[in-house]
């Protein structure tokens, strides 16, 4: 039971991942009928929005040690970061050890403006071209926007922790009335889980409950009737992007702490939240975050080796077997609407 | 017996009864009209027949034969072609190609591997094609790339491609919607010639009085989804019924 | 000539002369010479180009005709090398059965996979596409190890129990594949001053086999087959109501493309006998989808363009090191040198993926039909220089 | 500026033939030298295959920097590195035979294929006489095979799978790098003095051939020391979250977790596994503890502090005191201002062993070279006494068993030696059970 509720546990937080990147595809879907490879790029950037923070917060002058040596037995350069000069060491190394959520800061308008600058320089031009096109341009860029942060960042992962207070699990069982410390689950984890549900049910609300949304929302169920409305749907669908970009961002940011972040990590979810997408139903906003938790917790029961050990391998495959299996039984995926994306 | 029978045919959509109990018989080689005002039923009734929706119960029997549960492409092989209300053709293709598809379809049937041997060496239907498009007088335009020409050319061209397979029954769907008045005269024109040069059993779904008038032998009124009545032209006119279902309102 | 009209006739005759002069043509620069390093014309890059260009050939007749993207074709690729490897380990070192049963067995699987894909369509087909691709690569890569070698790929070993044929060779080595004794990686070169140019066995052999592909695709575009799926993708309502049942067309297409895939994977463990799981990840199914789209979807000769492209860029920008580019620019004065170096750098040698990048942006932004759409342009600006008349491109497709 | 090495095919460094304009079927060109791309004129190349796109771009950056120092020394430039301490002296640093040393590289990307149209391409176009390289096992097993097809001598760059110089072994192909049965072999004796002998292990494995052999020598040499193996699950190569394979640990009795993962993997492995407070847990009475059998340091990096106690073995470090790493790490730090990695060191030694076979063998074709490297005993190159055995192919040296360290000085200072194993300790039969298979074949000179 207990195993169960961890792996639940497991499958919402990697839901939330899968949610948070499938919600904006489906935005860019949606709203503006492109299918955007460059969207896995975009959580990438995001996560490096938290590397260069924390970077930028340890920027550092040298001083010499005499009194140590380093490895080629000259004196040991120590490096001070400005922020110790700023507000001493101990606030100093406070702001260093809160980087990841200060970044959320910095990664808002950063990706605002990245999705912006992205629709208005590039997207925008391909809105009347086949989807094919638009596949070609946009993995073109993904390609570019890794390659750029590899360029200046490596391939390596760069270990990018949480804060120091949020180290350390929390004794979930407890609170429903299990033996303690039967199920700990990391506070990070519970923290990311929380934010992805803060930041799903914000799109959400926005959508339904303000004009921009409800327009945005008619825009999307048919474009052309609200383009002859004289609404000028193009600067909503631009400010469209930018969230949708900041959306990927933000579960960039505060996806480094569980993950050091790397140039590739876009990819590596890339085809996972295609999938995701898809199986929720293309255009659904509710589809793809319903099936981004489902694939999450069908993932992870089948990491156990309890089931590993029935059908060896399952856990390779899982998603792309349920995902065959939904699409069979159900064509247009779980909430997907009909005559989107289906020529 | 007419060639195309519908009994009692029901559809229903959620709540709304789209269909109630529809009975309706197409005598071989008449023009037969369907009309009625918005929403009372007659693309539904169009679906059904062409296998594009199934109804909840009822018959609709062709040439002998149900069509219920046939496929599309299966009900055409049986004799029936469509024309939409929008020219349904095959854009990036050319002119030729577009009747040369239904061609083969007709003596191919509906799956056929052709090898690989060139569309060019298929002389006797390109012949056949070109007949036809003679016909509709487009031979001129064999060679033109379809998406590119006007709407009245579309629609005579889909035309051509119901009317190259020799089908039993040509269903219209508002053959002249969105037509000048010129244009409409026209389709009138051929329509009628081509009743005229073959034996051919014709079904139209009309908004157009002066359409209905101009061809339809018969004609059943639709409203709500029930048959109202169905009569020659003359009668229909004069039928208070229909006056006070639908030409009242239109007048 | 062959059954295809002038036109078509034309263009297979310039790609076989093309495809025949390769060897001097891909090695223009003389050994030695600074510009050496753009040479192509080494058998394993020739074998790559006319492989890799029968790969997107057949994915060009499903997704060029028919509209339907599949993202998991390389799992056709992949399964054809390994029933090439696997008849070289059991049967003989002969590439003709091998090439045989991966075309087979590459048609099996497509069948399968097809007959279920296909009963959704747009980027439902494609998810399912992808998704049994990538349960391919995944199974491949770790619980299949025993059948695909797993990470290390497939290879031939020195106790296989080959039919005909022996295990090895009189020196003891592991024998090669070859046709009828005619060894694939056989060479022969001839020299002309400081160009030497290479002629291999086993890509004179995919040559022609590509040139097959390639004539069959034309006859396959020019055909009724082809007419119909050019329909499929340009109204699939319309061809319904027309009495034609899309369905068995589609799959066909389907099968025939995978099987062009499965024939590209017999040739490549024909040219080096190894098959490795890499070739069915989902990169790699996008990497023909890149192809054909960068040459030009639906065209006769894009996608043999595209893929020539995307492999040579692959082959040759990746080796350039910053050593190179000293030696390139050692004319310039030394900061100059350096800052010219510093500058181009980030762009080749391991930074061949932007160039990549770039590039592709690039053609699809000012070339919206491909590589061939620039040939068009090109022709096109030198056809109104001489003879100024004007073109009727819109009413032919782009060949 | 003359940096300049171009790469030329030595059949027209003569100058004989050129201006003549004639036919050679190659078979008939080996004739001549009697083996594939022998070095005519005044200069040899080398071909370094590395991966410099894809994840373990950095490591193949660190290779091609360790490469290029080689070549420096190699050619008598720069302060000789590892060859004044190698116990040979049969390098003059006036190249290789007297031919100056020039190079081509490669972009492996991690993938068999890529790794061999790379290899290819050096040997085809470039007429690269040895290749050497790369950083995975999958890699090393395919560039090994073709080197042995096309007849040139294969120097592994960083291949850790038993099956390198297992059952995938070849007479063209060598490694100095060591192996997961070493690792095992050196790990449990340390793990059993540090943890006890009575410990429930539970392992996590990367579900493909290295993960195996990994497991499998591990399981082995832990099993022998008295420990039980409670459960092994294995991982996709693609899993980035680990926590669904980590949780069951917690439910589980075992009070030691061994990750036998590789690069990215290992990272992330790791670092869910310390989110999970493992390292925080009493289990049995004895507090859990998580073992990573094969160490990088660039890729540790990427796990950050998560690395802190963490036993594992590494086949060699730059905090090696002996006069060649010492000579090593001074060359390599003053060219570039950081320590080398494991995987620098191996290539570096890689090539000075070539380099020295062939001054030795006095001849670059490749049977003669494998012949002076089969059973070639050496010291001087920062694992002490070592022999390339000439059953695999395969170097028999100390092995490495090192900690994550509590209190770094920097950012290269993550691990620490805890114990140099004997080589005595990690030596295994040819015919050993985990790398029984496959035959090393006879050398091949090429056609």
């Amino acid at each position: 039971m207990d195993a169960i509720i961890l792996q639940i546990l497991n499958g919402l937080d990697k839901g939330s991942a899968y949610a948070l990147i499938a919600l904006g595809l489906t935005l860019i879907f949606g709203t503006l009928g492109v299918v955007n490879f460059a969207h896995g790029a975009l959580f990438m950037i995001g996560a490096f929005c938290a590397v260069t923070l924390s970077k930028l917060l340890t920027l550092s002058h040298t001083v010499i040690d005499e009194t140590r040596t380093d490895f080629l037995g000259n004196p040991l350069k120590v490096e001070v970061p400005y922020v110790y000069d700023v507000f001493g060491q101990t606030t100093g190394d406070a702001i260093i050890d809160w980087a990841v959520p200060l970044s959320i800061f910095f990664a808002i308008p950063v990706m605002i403006l990245i999705g912006v600058i992205m629709e208005r320089g590039l997207i925008k031009h391909f809105y009347k071209r086949p989807h094919a096109d638009q596949i070609l341009v946009t993995f073109g860029l993904a390609i570019v926007l890794q390659e750029i942060i590899k360029y200046y960042y490596g391939a390596n992962p760069i270990p990018t922790p949480a804060p120091e207070a949020f180290v350390g699990s929390f004794d979930f069982g407890a609170l429903i009335g299990f033996e303690a410390g039967q199920i700990i689950y990391p506070y990070w984890r519970l923290v990311y889980f929380a934010f992805a549900a803060i930041i799903i049910g914000a799109v959400f609300a926005f959508l339904q409950f303000t004009t921009f949304g409800m327009v945005v929302r008619a825009g999307m169920a048919d474009r052309e009737t609200v383009g002859l409305l004289g609404i000028n749907i193009d600067k909503r669908f631009t400010i469209m992007f930018g969230l949708a970009a900041a959306v990927a961002g933000l579960a960039g940011v505060m996806y480094t702490p569980i993950n050091s972040p790397n140039y590739h990590m876009g990819m590596d979810f890339l085809v996972l939240s295609f999938v995701v997408v898809v199986v929720g139903g293309m255009g659904s906003l509710p589809g793809a975050v319903l099936a981004g938790f489902l694939l999450g917790i069908l993932e992870s029961f089948a990491s156990m080796r309890e089931v590993i050990d029935i059908i060896p391998g399952i856990n390779q495959v899982v998603i792309y077997l349920v995902a065959i299996i939904i699409l069979l039984t159900r064509p247009r995926g779980l909430m997907g609407r009909k005559g989107v994306m289906e020529d | 017996m007419g060639i195309l029978e519908v009994k009692d045919v029901n559809k229903r959509f959620g709540g709304l009864q789209a269909l109630g109990k529809v009975n309706l018989s197409v005598a071989e080689n008449t023009c037969h009209a369907i009309i009625g005002p918005n929403g009372a039923g007659k693309s539904t009734l169009l679906n059904c027949l062409v296998g594009k929706l199934i109804p909840d119960t009822g018959s609709v029997m062709f040439d002998g034969q149900s069509v219920l549960g046939r496929t599309p492409f299966e009900i055409n092989q049986m004799g029936i072609s469509r024309v939409f209300q929008t020219p349904e053709i095959f854009g990036d293709l050319t002119v030729m190609e577009n009747m040369l598809i239904p061609c083969f379809a007709k003596r191919d049937g509906s799956f056929a591997l052709h090898g690989i041997r060139s569309v060019m060496s298929e002389a006797e239907l390109r012949d056949q094609a070109e007949h036809m498009l003679d016909e509709v007088n487009m031979l001129d335009k064999r060679n033109m790339h379809s998406a590119s020409m006007s709407r009245g050319d579309k629609r005579r061209l889909e035309m051509a491609m119901c009317l190259v397979q020799n089908p039993k029954l040509l269903l219209l769907d508002e053959p002249t919607a969105g037509m000048a008045r010129a244009d409409t005269n026209n389709t009138i024109d051929l329509l009628k010639e081509i009743k005229e040069k073959r034996n051919i059993t014709i079904a139209i779904i009309e908004h157009d009085m002066h359409v209905v008038f101009s061809l339809a032998e018969r004609i059943t009124v639709l409203a709500q989804g029930t048959p109202l009545v169905e009569d020659t032209p003359e009668n229909i006119k004069g039928h208070p019924k229909v006056k006070e279902a639908y030409l009242g309102e239109a007048a | 000539m062959f059954g295809l009209d002038k036109k078509d006739a034309s263009l297979l005759l310039i790609v076989a002369v093309l495809v025949a002069f390769a060897p001097f043509l891909l090695n223009p620069f003389p050994e030695g010479s600074a510009m050496a390093q753009f040479n192509a014309g080494y058998p394993d890059l020739m074998q790559r180009f006319v492989i890799f260009g029968i790969f997107a050939i057949g994915f060009n007749i499903l997704f060029g005709l028919t509209g339907y993207l599949s993202f998991g074709h390389a799992a056709f690729l992949g399964v054809g090398s390994y029933a090439a490897v696997w008849m070289f380990k059991l049967l003989s070192m002969n590439v003709l059965p091998a090439i045989i049963l991966a075309v087979i067995t590459a048609g099996i699987f497509a069948l399968i996979i097809g007959y279920v894909s296909l009963r959704r369509s747009g980027i439902y087909f494609s998810i399912l596409t992808l998704a049994f691709a990538q349960m391919s690569f995944a199974l491949a890569y770790s619980v299949l190890t025993p059948i695909t070698g797993g990470e290390t790929g497939l290879q031939l070993a020195l106790d296989d129990p080959r039919i005909f044929g022996s295990s090895t060779t009189a020196e003891g080595n592991i024998p090669v594949p070859g046709f009828f004794g005619l060894e694939m990686r056989d060479s022969t070169e001839l020299v002309l001053g400081n160009w030497v140019f290479t002629f291999n066995v086993g890509y004179y052999f995919a040559a022609i086999i590509m040139l097959a592909a390639f004539y069959l695709s034309i006859r396959i575009f020019r055909s009724p087959f082809g007419m119909m799926l050019r329909a499929i993708k340009s109204n699939q309502q319309r061809l319904n109501y027309t009495g034609l049942n899309p369905r068995p067309y589609t799959l066909a297409a389907f099968v025939i493309s995978g099987m062009y895939a499965g024939l590209a994977g017999g040739l490549m463990a024909s040219m080096d006998p190894l098959a490795g799981a890499e070739r069915m990840f989902w990169t790699a199914s996008g990497e023909v989808v890149l192809m054909t789209i960068l040459g030009g979807v639906g065209t006769l000769i894009g996608p043999v363009l595209g893929a020539g492209l995307i492999k040579y860029m692959e082959n040759i920008i990746s080796k350039i090191n910053a050593d190179i580019l000293h030696t390139w620019f050692a004319f310039l004065p030394d900061g100059l040198e350096d800052l010219v170096v510093t500058m181009i750098y980030p762009f080749i040698g391991k930074g061949w993926h932007l160039t990549l990048g770039i590039v592709f942006m690039l053609v699809v932004i000012f070339l919206p039909g491909g590589l061939v759409q620039g040939g068009q342009k090109l022709a096109g600006l030198f056809g109104r220089k001489k003879a100024s008349q004007p073109k009727n491109a819109t009413t032919e497709p782009a060949e | 500026m003359s940096k300049g090495n171009l790469t030329r095919r030595g059949v027209l460094k003569t100058g004989a033939v050129a201006g003549a304009g004639l036919v050679l079927p190659t078979y008939l060109r080996a004739q001549e030298s009697g083996f594939t791309n022998a070095p005519t004129g005044s200069t040899v190349t080398l071909g370094f295959n590395v991966p410099q796109s894809g994840p373990y771009a950095d490591e193949g950056a660190d290779q091609l920097r360790a490469y290029e120092l080689a070549v420096e020394h190699l050619n008598g430039e720069g302060d000789g590195g590892m060859m004044n301490t190698f116990s040979s002296k049969a390098l003059q640093g006036n190249g290789i035979l007297g031919k100056k040393v020039e190079y081509v590289t490669g972009d492996t990307q991690t993938k068999s294929d890529a790794a061999r149209a790379s290899a290819k391409s050096m040997i085809e176009k470039d007429g690269a006489i040895m290749i050497t390289g790369g950083s995975s096992s999958g890699v090393a097993v395919a560039v090994q095979a073709l080197c042995q097809e096309a007849g040139v001598i294969f120097m592994a760059g960083l291949t850790h799978s038993n099956d390198t110089t297992g059952k995938d072994k070849r007479a063209n192909g060598f490694r100095h790098f060591f192996n997961s049965y070493m690792s095992g072999a050196a790990l449990a004796p340390v793990l059993a003095a540090n943890y006890g002998t009575d410990r429930k292990a539970y392992h996590l494995t990367a579900d493909y051939n290295w993960g195996y052999t990994t497991e499998e020598a591990v399981r082995t040499s832990t099993e022998a020391m008295g420990w039980e193996t409670v459960g092994t699950v294995l991982t996709p190569l693609t899993q980035t979250d680990f926590s669904s394979y980590i949780t069951p640990v917690l439910q589980s009795d075992a009070d030691v977790l061994v990750l036998n993962h590789y690069g990215g993997n290992m990272v992330n492995s790791l670092t869910n596994a310390v989110q999970f407070g493992l390292r925080d847990r009493v289990v049995n009475g004895k507090n859990f503890e998580i073992v990573v059998p094969l160490y990088s340091r660039l890729m540790a990096k990427g796990a950050g502090a998560n690395v802190k106690g963490i036993f594992g073995s590494t086949n060699w470090h730059w905090s090696l005191q002996d006069d060649g790493s010492k000579a090593f790490v001074q060359s390599f730090g003053t060219k570039y201002g950081f320590p080398p990695s494991q995987a620098a060191h191996t290539v570096y030694c890689q090539m000075m062993l070539y380099a020295d076979a062939v001054e030795r063998a006095g001849s670059f074709a490749p049977c003669a070279v494998a012949e002076a490297l089969e059973g070639f005993e050496f010291d001087g190159l920062g694992n002490g006494p070592t022999l390339y055995r000439a059953e695999d192919h395969q170097c028999f040296k100390d092995v490495l068993v090192v900690r994550g360290k509590e209190n770094p000085t920097s950012e290269f200072d993550l691990l620490e030696v805890v114990e140099v194993t004997p080589v005595d300790q990690v030596t295994y039969a040819p015919d050993h059970p985990q790398f029984a298979g496959g035959a090393l074949g006879t050398c091949n000179n090429g056609a």
